[in-house]
């Protein structure tokens, strides 16, 4: 069939009422969802279309979350909507001494069928407690498994594997990339977890990224394009598990890497990938993997002041350079 | 009238197979052969089993650290329980989760849980889900009074009345939280009244008069399965051993415990009412402990047979493929 | 009788100050001034105003998302209030916290907090630390009807009651929490109910009745300040604008917004006393209301004056260097 | 003043009680702390020492931690125990998006003098729910210091310095360390945050740990030394702020580096320091930097299965053998 071009939220929600409409046990809980079609408006047509399984709770995300585990735990399959990706903070001892270990803990006797959905990322002047991405905490966490889309047609073919997937997963999808628009297959297509995408070939350097990441990524090839440097970029999408068969391919072709994520540098999923490829792929490095990420602060409010704390395009080539000067 | 005797005798049977479970947990964990560290329930064998008399298999219970007595209660496989413990293949968990995280999620047991409260948002998502799917279920969650002061309870128990989900929240107040009793941590003297802010009926009950404590559960489940929503029961009863095996218990006088011992221990208590309704007779006494003995001899052996996880089992069953 | 006249008035004034300044934030969100999200309190001026007035300058407050109110209350420099909502370097927060993170730590707030229910352990902490330094400073914590359900709460109010600890607990009960209204999200109509469940007193006050918060409040601080522990005031009323400036409010009607305006306006409603008082006439309010605006003019004034932080200012007030 | 052979328990107590003579706005909130000295025993001499001021508390974890910021806001300075340290799931709210940001946010008003206790780490049988190892959060979270010392003589210097630092510190301490023996000073002496130590010179490969790992390396540099490998040992001690200059200069010396943790490996603290140390010290190293960790599973109960997931000695050596192999 043919692609349309529609947002990211319209692809969550054709891909999130395709399943509803195949699996009649999911649905999803959290804040303020029905009136407004959830807080971004992501759930749009939703809750005329699946009364009572677009469920408005109280301000409880412990409960929640802890909610998201139980209902799991028992048929069915609930997709818990974290408001601001901020509020996992609320939930911490929900997602990880419970939903993350549960089936372990019990010999493998259960699944634990769970999506926590997380609309998380800075750029909208909201400050320290609204703006955050935290997505290596849980990559940090055995037992879940993290997903971060980029594009409206990864957002599509990933939550439908996320809601497929007998799992508890993280799902990120970055605040401001909601509007943004792209090609999306009008197909009932997956994208199966743990696949990384070549977005686009090239063979100077490789650039690794996943959500807003990617698109600083495609800002900084143009540029660099212009100056003869062919980069390319790849999407991680999920971070765990990952795709290190994709990367170790793309670096043995371009000997040089980049990360590029939003979330602050030291302790970021960029820690853990720039460890990886100079352990496994040493000898095809010719030079250090450098990272991008937000500077070590808390997202502070002024615009000028967030700018400057938050990765651009330009530190992605510059990050280029110093990995092509070699 | 023959029924009721049964139902009686089973009762306490149930009471006894937990006493006698506890007390061979506490001697193999002396002896080395539980690692880790174990919580028991002796003294208050009247709440789990009470409760759960009330319960269908297809109910779902969570418990706490302190959670044998309810998985018996529930029907599990004393062998698989022992071997659990043990650290054993067979066990439960297949020795992955001991003692604090015992569960048989076939008999709907979803969980016993070493976070303090953590099961309650659980029970509320086993109550919802239970709405959803439209069954007549009930979901029960035990907990400590310790627990009642953690933020998640209150959530819970908001969530479960807003949306009349059919859930039991049983405090099993022993009034010890580890070190620190209830008067001290808890700003109000009887939990149950904490039940009218969240507009739940809340009822305290005797914890030691099992006949009490499955009175206050019938009602509960009752209410739950006709859709009109949860209940809070609180079963006051007493810690008789310490926090966890081992504890040097200086926060607690021995005089203290002997008051809830002999005349208040659940097990003579509810003896004595079946002595004088001639349920009971001291043979039969012999008989029930004696079998008692026997099953947990079993699986005793069971447990002592089975082998050893072995170390790389430890990376499975952690993902489920899908 | 010329002090409580004077007092009355300085109530009246301080409640205009913060309408005018709501309503002045809400045109230069409007018109692109300040960035990010605000959270207006039009219609809940008495409970701020109220509550605040009967505070120390020593004494703590810790407000929510919705703070401007408390701020000014408390005694806040509006220039400095401007100059933060837009982003400035001369801010309270040197443009690093904006509308949502607003806090004087010189005149006692202690914080506006963008998590909602995030305030309530911060002030059982500055509650304890007053009791253990000895003074008789009182910690106030403003949150709304839905920060009720979440658990932080029920843990602060435990422990405040088991430590008597010198705490306002006052609900702006406006009776949404966004776009969920009380009456679906909570359990009980009457949140001072819950107030039972922890031996704290518990009152529901008119919220738009300045007078009536005033004397629940007085009341409240005169118990913390001797010693007898926290309280616990609802003060019902009505948020007037949306939950956020551009919320597009489809979750209720403008026929409910109107009935909680003109007559039940807390502003109208004191001016009416006021008036039957002749503590005002239609002179003196011109005079005030126009004074605020001059004093707002000149704060808006400050503000565009005032540069917005370089760059890298953000490096900076991370870490104090000890 | 003479060194005295005492426990890691002993030293923190020995420091807890000088700095609280010294300094009367410190105290000790926390779960069962008075009857017992805590729930290992930890304070002990404490309680009578300073009536007051160790406090007991109900079990409520989120608003324990806010208490501490409340406290320390208002001219206290708490330290608030974590019981265990898997519990600061139920109090993340409070010490990531409140301890961490308040002064930030505030713009640099206030200071926040508050430490967070967490006993961590595995091997005692406890199980997923009980045994974690969960400073690499928190090193990801820009506004809080991470402290993880190993011998009693560290336990000692460290808390001392964390207590008097005006800013919120995560100090983490293992478990199985408590009863763990070793010479400590009687004087007053403190170890600044930030400063690693080489405990063990040595000039064919660094070893870089903290907490129980350095007590792994240890064993592991005498094996090696059996085979004329030379094992430099650099405890780090401090997290964040990170001695990098002591890291960049052992490593300039030994070319090879192989970083020891008990958290589980990906995503763990030896992510941040192998990806800086191979940015950073691209050109020095003659071998990828090596990571030991636990194995990415929750911890499970039978013995046989976590000794199995936990790293050991071994597992050190064959690293060192990977790099130096080279
Ligand atoms: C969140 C959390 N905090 C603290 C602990 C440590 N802890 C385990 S049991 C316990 C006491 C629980 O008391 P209560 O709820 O009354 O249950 P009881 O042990 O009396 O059955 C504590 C503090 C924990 N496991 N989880
Ligand atoms: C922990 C948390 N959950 C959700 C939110 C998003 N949120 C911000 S304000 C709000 C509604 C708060 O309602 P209420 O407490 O009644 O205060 P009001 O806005 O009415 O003043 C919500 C859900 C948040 N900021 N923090
Ligand atoms: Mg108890
Ligand atoms: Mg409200």
């Amino acid at each position: 069939m043919t692609d349309r071009i529609i947002s990211s939220s319209a692809a969550l929600a054709e891909a999130l009422h395709e399943e509803m409409q195949r699996d009649e046990t999911i649905f999803i809980m959290g804040e303020d969802l029905v009136s407004h079609a959830g807080v971004f408006g992501q759930f749009k047509g939703l809750p005329e279309h699946f009364p009572g399984r677009i469920i408005d709770t109280p301000i409880s995300e412990a409960c929640i979350a802890g909610c998201g585990v139980g209902a799991a735990l028992t048929g069915m399959r609930p997709i818990v909507d974290f408001h601001f990706s901020d509020f996992v903070t609320c939930g911490m001892d929900e997602l990880c001494n419970q939903a993350a270990k549960i089936r372990y803990m019990s010999g493998g006797q259960v699944k634990l069928p769970v999506v926590f959905w997380c609309p998380d990322g800075a750029g909208l002047r909201a400050a320290a407690q609204h703006s955050q991405s935290l997505e290596s905490w849980f990559v940090h966490m055995p037992g879940l498994k993290v997903v971060v889309p980029s594009e409206p047609s990864d957002v599509k073919g990933l939550i439908k594997s996320a809601v497929r997937d007998d799992n508890p997963v993280m799902f990120f999808q970055h605040k401001k990339l909601f509007a943004r628009e792209g090609p999306v297959s009008e197909d009932d297509y997956l994208i199966p977890l743990g696949r990384a995408a070549v977005k686009k070939e090239g063979k100077d350097v490789t650039l690794l990224c996943y959500g807003a990441g990617y698109y600083l990524c495609e800002e900084a090839a143009e540029k660099l394009a212009g100056e003869k440097i062919d980069a390319e970029i790849v999407d991680l999408r999920t971070l765990k598990p990952l795709d290190m068969e994709t990367i170790a391919a793309s670096i043995a072709k371009t000997h040089r890497a980049v990360i590029v994520h939003e979330a602050c540098l030291t302790g970021g999923f960029g820690a853990e990938l720039a460890a990886r490829i100079q352990d496994e792929l040493f000898d095809e490095l010719d030079a250090p993997v450098k990272r991008v990420g937000a500077r070590d602060v808390p997202i502070p409010f002024s615009p000028a002041m967030e700018d400057f704390v938050l990765p651009r395009a330009d530190d992605v080539a510059a990050a280029v350079h110093a990995v092509t000067y070699r | 009238m023959a029924e009721n005797r049964k139902k009686l005798l089973e009762l306490y049977r149930q009471m006894v197979t937990v006493r006698q479970f506890e007390t061979m947990a506490g001697e193999y964990f002396a002896a080395g052969k539980i690692p880790g560290f174990i919580h028991l329930s002796i003294g208050q064998e009247a709440s789990s089993v009470g409760v759960c008399s009330c319960l269908r298999p297809d109910d779902y219970v969570i418990t706490t650290h302190r959670g044998h007595g309810h998985m018996i209660a529930k029907g599990a496989d004393l062998k698989r329980m022992v071997a659990e413990l043990f650290g054993k293949k067979d066990g439960y968990c297949k020795g992955k989760g001991g003692s604090m995280h015992i569960a048989d999620y076939s008999i709907g047991i979803l969980g016993a849980n070493g976070v303090v409260a953590g099961g309650l948002p659980i029970i509320t998502g086993a109550g919802l889900s239970i709405k959803m799917r439209k069954t007549d279920q009930v979901a029960v969650c035990f907990f400590g009074d310790g627990a009642t002061n953690r933020g998640p309870v209150h959530e819970a128990m908001n969530m479960a009345s807003i949306w009349k989900l059919p859930i039991l929240f049983v405090v099993e107040n022993n009034q010890w939280a580890s070190t620190t009793p209830l008067e001290y941590a808890c700003s109000v003297e009887d939990l149950y009244v904490r039940a009218a802010g969240y507009n739940i009926p809340g009822e305290q009950v005797d914890g030691n008069d099992i006949l009490a404590v499955q009175k206050a559960a019938e009602k509960a489940v009752i209410r739950a399965r006709a859709g009109e929503g949860p209940t809070f029961i609180e079963n006051k009863t007493y810690r008789i051993k310490g926090h966890y095996e081992g504890d040097p218990q200086k926060y607690r006088t021995d005089s203290e415990i002997k008051k809830w011992q002999d005349k208040k221990d659940p097990i003579n208590r509810f003896s004595r009412v079946l002595f004088k309704k001639r349920v009971l007779s001291k043979k039969i006494v012999d008989q029930i402990w004696s079998e008692v003995q026997t099953a947990l001899n079993e699986a005793i052996t069971f447990a002592e047979n089975s082998p050893f996880p072995q170390p790389e089992d430890a990376m499975a069953d952690l993902y489920i493929n899908s």
